[in-house]
């Protein structure tokens, strides 16, 4: 059977492709998000992954609100980046595993997950962004993928219950399928920002450090809040937090933290990063 | 077309609910169709007829003609898909935010690096 | 708050948009489907719903395999109908009920279903053909509608308990939105039938006559059957019976049987017409 | 491709399942396009280019070609799909079921009729 060997989760934000286009790796603006990075590299480097399973969600894509799905699963050969309209570099494809997609498609529709299947799929800087920064200069991103995107964008969201149970189930899914591949799940977005509005510029250190420390010991902790109350806790689009949540359901009962970092702001945004392995 | 039910207020936030997505089809849909540079370039050289051509309402159009963000949240749009609108005219995500808290770009970006401080 | 008016369960098959445009309804192959109908149009004239909830399956029209819901849930002002290849009548738009859409999207997602939204949504034969069946000869529907579309085409398919508890839990969206309209809920699709394989033509008359008893008085009693059972038992296309159960569920507790009728074939399928009122 | 799970296997009948889903993208893909009379037209036109375009290999081309149903189910068409191609063709329900089960139109149409005298 396949194993889960951790989770990572970090925030996206459009405008790290242009850093990384622009080498800003060591600007003094950057450098502080970027130097989160290598340790997670060099954990990966131990771990050995095959696959990753990215939880994030698209930000008008590959979904418009003409069919806007609460959870979909990617199984598509190969995953497309496309022109987002801001003008950062498209990244070349992602080779997908089938062989997992279906497999997690046949699970969690046997566990009363509706997902919306996608053999067909563009993924956005959401996807790219943290592959790109846990695998850099690379000329294809060396681990197989299987995108799995939840709904931030249109309310009413799942709940973070809904979220923490549907990561369950995908790493039960993971973990009865048939292969000796080394998956690691990787949430991406938050922490917390907000783009619209008055309030938009909304950022929340200290809910976001104490959701970090949750999210190891007692995540349950987040499914306390109502969709409404992370939005008014984290922003608009804080709620992407609800694809860490996922990704640590998928990691089950205990995790230890293997590194993390946070700093304000990148673009709007609290940014974040976790890793965690399995116990 | 409200349903009566009581809504969170939370200050200085729109919620992207129901209500709001039925009341911004038009524009988000407009703003989807940005992910393609023919699309844009469309845009920009014809902006009342690529309006016309997805249904916007007056005030939707107004908004979008002014570049105004509060306006468009007010006639529905939706942040992902507006931030396209604001790709057109190069705005950055502090442009925009300065923007709609009627802050300059400075103050704006000097708020955002106080929230790490405290 | 909306009160349920009871339930209409109907096969549907392209050639009856045919037949009815070319005005066979008494024609010797057709009168014993069409002849069903009457006693339920009397009752819907007694119980004069305002809107109807339509749960159907889409086959091929709205819905690619590049994003294929297990549940999706229409929130448009008004619905198309369109060419679907096999020269049948285009008919007219549908109103849509927006403010029910979107009480039964909260609704529904808060009861921790997956759907996918559709503020755009072309509807096939499947749900067209049922209200031609229940209204005839009108200029445009007289009763609002909200489409409900359950995927019947790929495989893994929900599980039959599964859209029973959608059904429940539609039916609990319905009599908890603040309204005082009446609402119908329309079942489509069924019963056996295989249009494809060296099994073509096979039908379950039995399995049928069982399944629209059980279904007023037992309808659990289906969830206890896999959905490679019901394939088996009623043919590949046979398991549009779960729009069917799904309708049931919406009706809750117990239920009287108004009308039914069965007969076989029309086309190919063994056509079933099923109208239940709430006790 | 396979997972090796074990199927359930159920005589005549292949489930659409994502081993057939996989194997037949580009088949149904092509036949979904024919919801749209100019593409059925096109189809008609230029057989080949139009396979050759939705990227259809050999043996799905070859189905395709041929009309045969059963061929086009082994290369992982699906029933709902196939039916628009079917539809190009005028063939109804019962010549496709009378051909899938090597009868002719009238004794398939005679077995259905039997199904409902039991
Ligand atoms: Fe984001
Ligand atoms: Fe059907």
């Amino acid at each position: 059977m396949a194993r889960i060997v951790g989770g990572i989760n970090v925030t996206h934000v459009p405008y790290i492709g242009r850093a990384i286009a622009n080498n800003l790796q060591q600007d003094a603006y950057w450098k502080p998000f970027f130097d989160g990075f290598p340790p997670v590299r060099d954990w990966l480097a131990k771990v050995k992954p095959d696959v990753a399973v990215v939880v994030y969600n698209d930000h008008g894509l590959n979904f418009f609100l003409d069919k806007m799905p609460t959870f979909a699963v990617g199984a598509a050969p190969q995953y497309q980046n496309a022109d987002e309209g801001w003008g950062i570099p498209t990244l070349p494809p992602y080779t997908g595993d089938q062989d997992l997609s279906w497999h997690m498609i046949e699970s969690l529709i046997e566990d009363e997950f509706d997902i919306t299947t996608c053999q067909e799929m563009l993924v956005d800087h959401a996807f790219t962004l943290p592959l790109e920064l846990l695998w850099p200069n690379q000329k294809q991103c060396p681990v197989r993928t299987v995108p799995v995107c939840v709904n931030t964008v249109q309310f009413p969201l799942p709940t973070a219950a809904r979220c923490f149970n549907f990561g369950r189930a995908i790493g039960k899914a993971i973990e009865s399928w048939d292969s000796d591949a080394r998956v690691v799940v990787i949430g991406t977005g938050g922490l917390s920002h907000q783009l619209d509005g008055q309030r938009a510029g909304f950022i929340n250190k200290e809910f976001d450090l104490m959701f970090m420390d949750k999210l190891v010991t007692d995540p349950l902790w987040v499914t306390r809040y109502s969709v409404p109350d992370l939005v008014e806790l984290t922003g608009t689009q804080g709620v992407e937090l609800l694809n860490w949540l996922t990704t640590r359901g998928a990691l089950g009962g205990e995790v230890t933290k293997v590194h993390a970092n946070y700093h304000i702001p990148i673009s709007n945004t609290a940014s974040g990063l976790l890793a965690m392995e399995v116990v | 077309m409200t349903t009566g039910k009581q809504k969170r207020v939370i200050p200085g936030t729109t919620i992207f609910d129901g209500d709001q997505a039925r009341k911004g089809y038009a524009l988000n849909k407009m703003c989807y169709s940005f992910n393609s540079e023919e699309n844009r370039q469309a845009f920009l050289a014809d902006r009342d007829g690529y309006c016309a051509k997805f249904g916007l309402n007056e005030q939707q159009k107004k908004a979008v003609f002014d570049l105004n963000v509060l306006d468009m949240i007010a006639a529905g749009g939706n942040a992902y898909f507006l931030a396209k609108l604001g790709g057109i005219y190069k705005l950055d995500m502090q442009d925009i935010g300065a923007q709609q808290t009627g802050m300059t770009k400075e103050a704006f970006q000097a708020k955002l690096i106080a929230a790490g401080k405290n």
